[in-house]
């Protein structure tokens, strides 16, 4: 079970949090104008790294903000941690 | 009821002979004292088999002192309270303990199934691949049957157990694993350095291998100064003391598992397990080493042990395991354990010593001997001796005894340490596996880290707990670190010496030398492979006596180096937990909370019955005196049509949107068009996820310039405020808007039906409920049966309907007005089913629908995706798939049949056949309607809106019903929708 | 006209008769805490006029910290980057938080106020194993370093999402979803028979 | 091939066992082959038996980083069953249950493939209407299914818990009959000395660390035992798909997480069908040697620790004890995870990747061991024909492109919610 560090809330367990995935998807800007492979890229495709990833998770039993975590998928050593929006 | 022949005359610093216990074993009485393991019991009383083994059958005694103990493995209580797979090494005697030997019949002391050891060579390791496979369902038919009777070693449960179980979660700056004297030198160093402290130790006394085998410490006894120690840890707040603890399992970010179990009878309260779970910043591993096996024919009989354990019974327990033993090993320890079984009694027919030269003159030491077999079934009546050095012809010495303490070395407690991801070093010289780089913040000690000698691990200990300690931020003097004049230990040669015969490995599991060289021969050449294929190591003890010796032999077959082989994966728990203490807390209720409305002490008044929706109970409907369930559905639904009916929303999930681009938020996450609502009105609004497909859905309402409320649906609250939230704080951190879960404040009840209007207008005489004034989809702040609250008019049931809603703590209070003031329109509390009917009359969707594949225009929804803007998921209704056509859409069915019920999880089918081919769509919701008076349903249809008009059946395959009905368009009831408006 | 709110509200435990159930002594005493008025607060803490808007309704500042609590029966906790919650007594009436409202409308309208007053119900845990009764079910640190007396967290506790109010070394006031109350006061028996939990009125 | 029955087994007695041959060569790898199976798990090794006796191509290596059978085919709750929703699962999974029936014959290896029923209990309406529904389309796919009552259940299953008085009480449940457990290790073991005979090469502590490629073709690969050429490549590296893919620069819609598994200490048989509780989503039966194996849910975050924790073994353990109350008596024995390749729409890929001669088979989320057969079968096919069998077509990369995703339970493109 991590312990994840929240910025706002300090160190808490795994259990208080929700996975939100690869941080560094981002959204299509114009959706309208993206085409059909980038689109999906953004959907479906990931680079799944073995090794160091910055992910998304939500602080669902404490402050409520998503935090952009660096975490090392094989050893779960943790890097840099920030809150999304900030 | 019989002596204890065994109990020395006096020793044993565990038991206290002031205090007899009576206790059974298979049935028959023995005497033991307070104190004693069951183990120790049975020895004192003379008891030698204790266990049958798992594949053989053969008679196994005790064989260790602790939780390494491989074959005494018995069950306590008898069929509810039977407690299987015990170790009676770690089970507390208490008067009137009933225990039982396992897997025999009729007793382990004379088992029929020891017939099966005659066939010992038929089975080898991996036998059943190779056989059992014809006819083809052989196995499954014939074997398996037989195999799985002998299977398990206990017997299988018969009752839940019912005893507390507890769970306690602590942070700590260091945890120390293991109370010997490595593990009590760190506690007390990292204690009087100011750091909070947990000790855990498996055992009922603090000690660790002193409980064995005095030493000596401060120029005193070794015990003495561990309760000291002990002592003086125990008047500081900041340390935790936990006995009978063992520390299970160690996991990420140093949180590492404690399973304690308190003292048994001492009241109600006490839990049977306590499991701790500890966020240590830093951790001591002191958790000792096991003594090894030496292997030689014969080495599983009874009477054959652990020559640490053996002194530990005499020292520990004043019990000697027998009157005449040999012991034999490979290091100094066996003269040490040598004197201590003769102080106490025990007649030393030989020292084996492995080692050429040297010996000490005040026993019989043979140097350079070692034991070829041991001789005797039920029990060992002698060995035979032969020189290490010897040809095979030597015909080697036979030495009477009715004991055998042997001494193969010692290996460090890996488990912790390699659980946390920590690499082992392999050394070569000293034949040991040592922790090598820490995984998680820890650090090994003592015996644990390969120090056998009680000065270094005193030493040792010390200096990890004061480093653990510093490293935790906590830097007290702390003095100077308890010294030992015992200053080594004389490490054992490597020394797996193998003769010929039955060479047990894996006592539990009976893996013989010869296995594992047959595995080898045959290919399963991993280490890991060798443990699938033989069993090794896979027993309760999870091979603690047993896997390096395993190890050394595979190598040995294959002619590789020991640290080319490594070692199979070390893995929790350390020990066995129950599984009712990874459970505590978490059955039932405490699992998974019940949520309940405001209105829910008058339901369960009302006898109503509940079904589950999500987490929430709602009614499902109120039973009425003389009435079947269908026909009260039916009559809840009549008098709501035909009156006005009131029902329970308080479930639906409500979000409070504030902000000054809460319009342009809401605008994107709906598929259609939101911002365009004025004050005081609502519409419903369509979320789609981002591949397209329906999400949730719900009502917009808009109460000020920047200020909007919704709804979702009671399944998906969380899922939306996280969706939300995610879009808010990573996709679009520029909008300012705040949203709020506001769904635990408001209960809503919707009064529905043309009486509705009228029941509403005299709760609220003050609110103009006209067209004009109060239009379908407008929301009102009012006065309703005294209680301040917000009405919005809207309709699910396709009547003319409102929806009121009060801050939760009014909500029974709104519930019970309503119904005193509606006493006069005959208002009908109906419940889920009779929402649900109407529903599906009106054809609105729920989740059966929405079901996470389908898109808006699979739902005949596609219109209300507006055109002229983004949204969430609206891209994704361009790709190829979402468009194609033969997609299956929402309609509805009418059974044409009006006699006909329509079953669960139907399918629609072209023909009432029922044979193998694809359907054609499935049924999402039906029910049967008491407006039309025949069955009806949802159904999602290949093409379906194109076949309106056609017949098509509905088919149960499982049940073998089917029936014929009307494709129709899924809107039955007021199509026109003239009834909202009463 | 509205009634005294007094006699309509009712409190989700209130099904389960805590009266019948109350006496005895233990090591945790367990009590349902005194309804409150309760907001949520959200806004920007870098925003001026948002922070001079609450000073001025509140007479007290916005608290920075994470978790802290401010005020004597009025706290203001701070539990995220940009929200707080106000928890008044119920005999206030309101009136803070209508103030509030006042004060942030006059303010340009920054952030947002919203009531949740019916969402939690309150329940007091107090006693010398407090602690260790809710240690059977969060992992947040007690050590009164890590947790002072006078602060908040929002954590998960057993069966639900609470908010723990440490108003003293042993006694705590938890803040928990009202839907979820009677399940979580269960929980709280059940796992409080390690400490012969005893039920106050 | 040494044949494996009972008479050579008696054999075998009298000579002390001494003279069984290995199951498998140990080769050196050759410089260079047809095709190349990158993984030794169940996956990869069938492929390369089939391939070599559907296909007549036996100029194959198996390469396995490890040991064979030591990726998640050797720490799998061993379930097999063809109960889908969709029709394309329907049919790959039944067809893999029909090669499952026919198993331990055809390797000459007994894999104990044991149809022992499994068995979906449900708890509310919303799901009762969701697996009767997945049944009854069963039977339009020619798979066999059954509808459970709770006398069914209380008969079928006497230790499960079937009381009113749960949290979650079990309204019902489904079954089906021909589904059941096999023996993991034993997949791999016979399939790859079925392949070995065959003339496959396994090689092990071979790990694949470059895919080499020449004007969008393959051509090679290196490993830690040095480059060996290939004239195609097929990868079968489950939780690793996403790495070897990347190695010849393709994304793939795949996360890799982690999935725990426990067993309880052994007792004698009480649990002799498979059970999957919808409510908690835990699934429990016992195997032959008496462990009670438990399986539950993902962790929930992209992970190749193979660890598991606490939190979620209290999640699966509670879940399973109240359903399964005498449970509670008994202890855990040990606990491990796999990593597990979830695909962003639950459904596996098997499927040429946009380089030629590449195929992979991957995607398989928690349900691949059942599909060892078909799985091998299929990618087998595809690499030998360079195109997919009808039925593996669907299951292709291009859905991820078109959104044509198999969505069994619904959920959307998140790889934990599957
Ligand atoms: C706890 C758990 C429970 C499960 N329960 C079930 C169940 O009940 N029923 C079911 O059907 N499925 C179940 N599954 C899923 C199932 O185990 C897998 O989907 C299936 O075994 C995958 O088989 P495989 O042969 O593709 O993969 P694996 O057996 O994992 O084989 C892949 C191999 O590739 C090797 N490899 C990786 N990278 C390289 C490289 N670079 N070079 C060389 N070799 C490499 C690995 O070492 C590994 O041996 C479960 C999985 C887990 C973890
Ligand atoms: N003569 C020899 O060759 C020899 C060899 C080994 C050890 N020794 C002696 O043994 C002692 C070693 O001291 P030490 O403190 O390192 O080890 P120890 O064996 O004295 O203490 C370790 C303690 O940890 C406990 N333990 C093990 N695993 C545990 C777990 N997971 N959770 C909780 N408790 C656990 C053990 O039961 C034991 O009580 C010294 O006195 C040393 O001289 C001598
Ligand atoms: C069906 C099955 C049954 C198992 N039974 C046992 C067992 O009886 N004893 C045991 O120690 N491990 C058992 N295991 C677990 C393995 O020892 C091992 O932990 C698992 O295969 C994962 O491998 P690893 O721990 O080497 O990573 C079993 C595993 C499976 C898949
Ligand atoms: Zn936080």
């Amino acid at each position: 079970m991590l312990l994840i560090p929240c910025p706002f809330c300090g160190a808490r367990d795994e259990t208080e949090f929700v996975y939100g995935g690869d941080a560094g998807v981002e959204r299509p800007r114009n959706p309208e104008t993206t085409t059909d492979e980038a689109w999906t890229d953004y959907l479906c495709f990931r680079d799944n790294p073995q090794g160091m990833h910055r992910e998304l998770w939500f602080h669902r039993d404490g402050c409520q903000r998503w935090i952009t975590i660096e975490r090392d998928t094989r050893t779960h050593e943790l890097g840099a941690v920030r809150l999304s929006r900030s | 009821m019989r002596r204890q022949p065994f109990r020395a005359a006096e020793g044993g610093h565990l038991v206290d002979r002031s205090e007899p216990l009576r206790f059974d074993f298979d049935g028959h009485r023995y005497e033991g004292y307070q104190g004693d393991s069951l183990a120790s019991g049975l020895l004192a009383a003379g008891v030698r088999i204790v266990a049958r083994s798992f594949k053989y059958h053969r008679p196994r005694g005790v064989w260790g002192f602790g939780s390494e103990e491989p074959n005494a493995m018995v069950t306590t209580g008898i069929r509810e309270d039977a407690r299987a797979n015990l170790k009676a090494t770690e089970i507390l005697l208490s008067d009137g303990l009933e225990a039982f030997g396992q897997n025999a019949w009729p007793s382990v002391a004379w088992d029929m199934g020891g017939a099966v050891g005659l066939a010992g060579r038929l089975m080898p390791a991996g036998f059943y691949y190779k056989t059992f496979m014809a006819p083809t369902r052989g196995w499954s038919a014939l074997y398996e049957p037989l195999i799985r009777r002998m299977a398990g070693f206990g017997p299988a449960p018969a009752a839940p157990d019912d005893a507390f179980y507890a769970k306690r979660r602590i942070h700590a700056d260091v945890l120390v694993a293991g109370g010997g004297p490595a593990g009590v030198a760190a506690a007390l160093a990292a204690a009087r350095a100011g750091a909070r402290v947990v000790l855990a130790d498996e055992n009922v006394r603090f000690g660790g291998a002193l409980l064995r085998m005095p030493g000596e410490i401060e120029e005193g006894d070794g015990l003495a100064w561990i309760d000291t120690a002990i002592a003086e840890l125990e008047t500081m707040s900041h340390v935790c003391l936990l006995r009978r603890a063992t520390v299970t399992g160690y996991y990420d970010h140093n949180l590492l598992t404690v399973a304690e179990r308190p003292d048994d009878d001492v009241e109600p309260s006490t839990p049977a397990v306590r499991l701790w779970f500890v966020r240590a910043r830093d951790v001591v591993l002191a958790a000792g080493a096991h003594e090894r096996p030496l292997l030689f024919d014969g080495n599983d009989r009874p009477g054959v042990m652990s020559a640490s354990a053996a002194a530990g019974y005499a020292h520990a327990y004043g019990v000697l395991a027998g009157r005449q033993v040999v012991v034999a090993g490979n290091n100094d320890s066996i003269y040490a354990v040598a004197r201590l079984l003769r102080g106490a009694g025990v007649a030393i027919a030989a020292v084996a010593d492995s080692r050429s030269g040297g010996g000490v003159p005040d026993l019989p030491c043979r140097m350079g001997w070692v034991v070829e077999r041991a001789v005797g079934s039920r029990r060992v009546r002698g060995v035979l001796l032969r020189r290490a050095d010897g040809k095979p012809e030597d015909k080697g010495e036979r030495i009477a005894c009715d004991f055998v303490a042997m001494a193969g070395g010692w290996s460090p407690t890996l488990h912790l340490h390699a659980q946390a991801r920590g690499s082992l070093d392999y050394d070569e010289e000293r034949g040991l596996i040592l922790p090598g780089r820490a995984g998680g913040v820890n650090r090994s000690a003592g015996a644990a880290a390969g120090r056998f000698d009680l000065d270094g691990c005193l030493a040792e200990g010390w200096a990890a707990g004061l480093a653990a300690a510093t490293s935790s931020g906590h830097e007290r003097p702390v003095g100077p670190p308890p010294r030992s004049p015992n200053r080594s230990a004389g490490d054992a040669p490597v020394s797996w010496q193998v003769g010929p015969g039955k060479r047990f490995v894996d006592l539990q599991y009976d893996v013989t030398a010869a296995d594992i060289e047959l595995a080898a021969r045959e290919g399963y050449q991993s280490v890991e492979h060798v443990k699938r294929y033989t069993a090794l190591g896979m027993g309760t003890d999870q091979g603690k006596t047993s896997s390096m010796a395993g190890l050394v032999l595979l190598s040995e077959a294959l002619g590789r180096p020991v640290a080319r082989t490594g070692t199979t994966t070390f893995r929790p728990p350390y020990t066995p937990v129950p599984i009712a203490a990874m459970a505590a807390g978490l059955v039932g209720e405490g699992r998974d909370a019940l949520r309940r409305t405001a209105a829910d002490d008058w339901h369960e008044a009302q006898g109503a019955v509940f079904t589950a929706a999500g987490l929430w109970r709602r009614p499902r409907y109120y039973p009425r005196d003389g009435m079947e369930e269908v026909e009260t559905i039916e009559a809840e639904v009549r008098e709501t049509r035909g009156g006005v009916g009131i029902v329970d929303v308080g479930t639906l999930g409500k979000v409070d949107i504030q902000g000054r681009d809460a319009r342009v938020f809401l605008d994107l996450i709906y598929a259609n068009r939101i911002s365009t609502l004025g004050i005081g009105r609502g519409r419903y609004g369509l979320m789609l996820r981002e591949d397209g497909r329906v999400f949730d859905d719900g009502v917009i309402m808009r109460l000020g310039e920047h200020h909007f409320y919704l709804t979702t649906t009671t399944a998906h609250q969380h899922a939306v405020m996280q969706h939300i939230e995610f879009l808010l704080q990573t996709v679009w951190p520029e909008l300012e808007v705040y949203a709020s879960d506001v769904t635990e404040h408001w209960f809503a009840a919707a009064l529905a039906g043309p009486g509705s209007r009228a029941l509403l207008g005299r709760a609220a005489p003050e609110l103009d409920l006209s067209d004009a004034a109060f239009p379908m989809m407008a929301v009102r702040a009012a006065t309703v049966a005294g209680l301040s609250a917000l009405v919005f008019r809207m309709s699910y049931s396709g009547e003319l309907s409102y929806e009121i809603a009060v801050p939760a703590d009014h909500g029974l209070a709104l519930w019970t007005r309503l119904l005193s003031e509606g006493r006069e329109d005959d208002l009908t509390p109906y419940g889920t089913e009779a929402m649900g009917v109407m529903r599906i009359e009106k054809g609105h969707v729920t989740h059966a629908e929405a079901d996470g594949r389908t898109t808006p225009d699979d739902l005949g929804l596609g219109r209300m995706v507006s055109a002229d803007k983004r949204g969430v998921g609206k891209r994704s209704l361009d790709l190829p798939a979402l468009r194609q056509k033969g997609r299956r859409q929402l309609v509805g069915l009418s059974v044409i049949d009006t006699q006909a019920r329509i079953p669960p999880g139907c399918q629609v089918a072209e023909s009432s056949d029922m044979k193998p081919a694809p359907p054609l769509g499935h049924i999402t919701s039906f029910c049967y309607s008491p407006t039309f008076g025949r069955a009806i349903a949802l159904a999602l249809v290949e093409n379906g809106r194109a076949r309106t008009g056609q017949t098509v059946h509905i088919t149960s395959p499982m049940t073998g019903l089917s029936m014929a009905a009307e494709v129709v368009p899924p809107v039955f009831y007021d199509a026109q929708g003239t009834r909202l408006h009463g | 006209m509205a009634d005294d709110l007094s006699d309509i509200r009712r409190s989700p435990l209130a099904g389960l008769d805590l009266g019948s159930r109350a006496g005895g002594a233990g090591g945790v005493l367990l009590s349902e805490g005194a309804a409150r008025e309760s907001f949520i607060l959200r806004g920007q803490a870098d925003d001026a006029a948002f922070a001079r808007a609450v000073e001025a309704a509140l007479g007290i500042g916005l608290p920075q910290e994470p978790a802290a609590a401010v005020g004597s029966d009025a706290l203001l906790i701070r539990l995220g980057p940009d929200e707080w919650r106000l928890i008044v007594p119920l005999a206030d009436g309101g009136q803070f938080a209508a103030r509030l409202a006042s004060e942030l409308a006059r303010a340009g309208g920054p952030g947002a106020l919203v009531n949740v007053s019916s969402a939690t119900t309150v329940i007091a845990v107090a006693g010398e194993r407090a602690t260790d009764l809710l240690a059977t079910g969060t992992g947040i640190d007690f050590d009164p370093t890590a947790f002072p007396p006078g602060q908040s967290v929002r954590t998960r506790v057993g069966n639900t999402q609470a908010l723990i109010h440490r108003q003293a070394v042993d006694a705590f006031e938890l803040h928990v979803p009202r839907s979820h109350a009677r399940s979580f006061w269960e929980w709280l028996e059940d796992r409080g028979r390690e400490f012969h939990a005893a039920i106050a009125l | 091939m040494q044949r494996y029955s009972i008479f050579s087994l008696l054999k075998g007695a009298l000579s002390g066992h001494q003279d069984w041959e290995p199951a498998w060569r140990a080769p050196e790898p050759k410089s260079s082959y047809d095709i190349v199976i990158v993984g030794g798990g169940g996956h990869g090794l069938a492929t390369a038996y089939y391939l070599a006796r559907n296909h007549g191509i036996s100029n194959i290596a198996v390469l396995e980083r490890g040991w064979i059978g030591g990726g998640n085919t050797g720490r799998n709750t061993t379930i097999v069953r063809s109960n889908y929703l969709l029709p394309e699962n329907q049919r790959f999974y039944e067809h893999s249950l029909k090669l499952w029936e026919g198993l331990s014959r055809d390797l000459n290896y007994n894999v104990m493939f044991s149809p022992r029923g499994v068995i979906n209990v449900f708890h509310t309406d919303a799901q009762r209407d969701y697996w009767v529904r997945r049944h009854n389309g069963m039977r339009y796919a020619g798979i066999d299914a059954e509808l459970l009552t709770r006398a069914d259940l209380t008969r079928l299953v006497p230790a499960l818990n079937l009381s009113p008085d749960l949290r979650h009480p079990i309204v019902g449940g489904v079954m089906q009959p021909r589904g059941g457990v096999a023996r993991h290790d034993a997949v791999a073991w016979g399939y790859a000395r079925a392949a070995d005979a065959l003339g496959v090469d396994i090689i092990q502590d071979c790990e694949v660390t470059g895919i080499d490629m020449q004007g969008g073709r393959v051509t090679g690969l290196q490993t830690s035992r040095g480059p060996i050429g290939a004239g195609r490549i097929g990868l079968a590296v489950a939780g690793h798909s996403s790495q070897l893919a990347q190695m010849a620069g393709i994304r793939l819609p795949i996360e890799t997480h982690l999935l725990t598994a426990t067993v309880s200490e052994p007792v004698k048989p009480f649990i002799d069908t498979v059970v999957s509780i919808a409510a908690t989503h835990a699934y429990i039966s016992q195997t032959d040697k008496g462990e009670v194996l438990i399986g539950g849910s993902l962790d929930g975050y992209n992970s190749w620790s193979q660890r598991g924790s606490p939190a979620r073994l209290e999640d699966i353990l509670s879940a399973a004890s109240e359903y399964f109350p005498r449970i509670s008596r008994l202890r855990q024995l040990r606990h491990w995870a796999g990593v597990m390749d979830m695909s962003m729409d639950g459904s596996p890929i098997i499927a040429k990747l946009p380089v030629d001669g590449l195929a992979m088979t991957g995607g398989w989320c928690y349900g691949g061991f059942k599909a060892t057969p078909a799985s091998g079968w299929c990618l087998a096919w595809t690499l030998a024909n360079d195109a997919p069998h009808e039925l593996n077509a669907p299951f292709s990369l291009e859905r991820f492109r078109t959104g044509a995703m198999l969505n069994e339970n619904g959920a959307g493109p998140v790889a934990a919610a599957h």
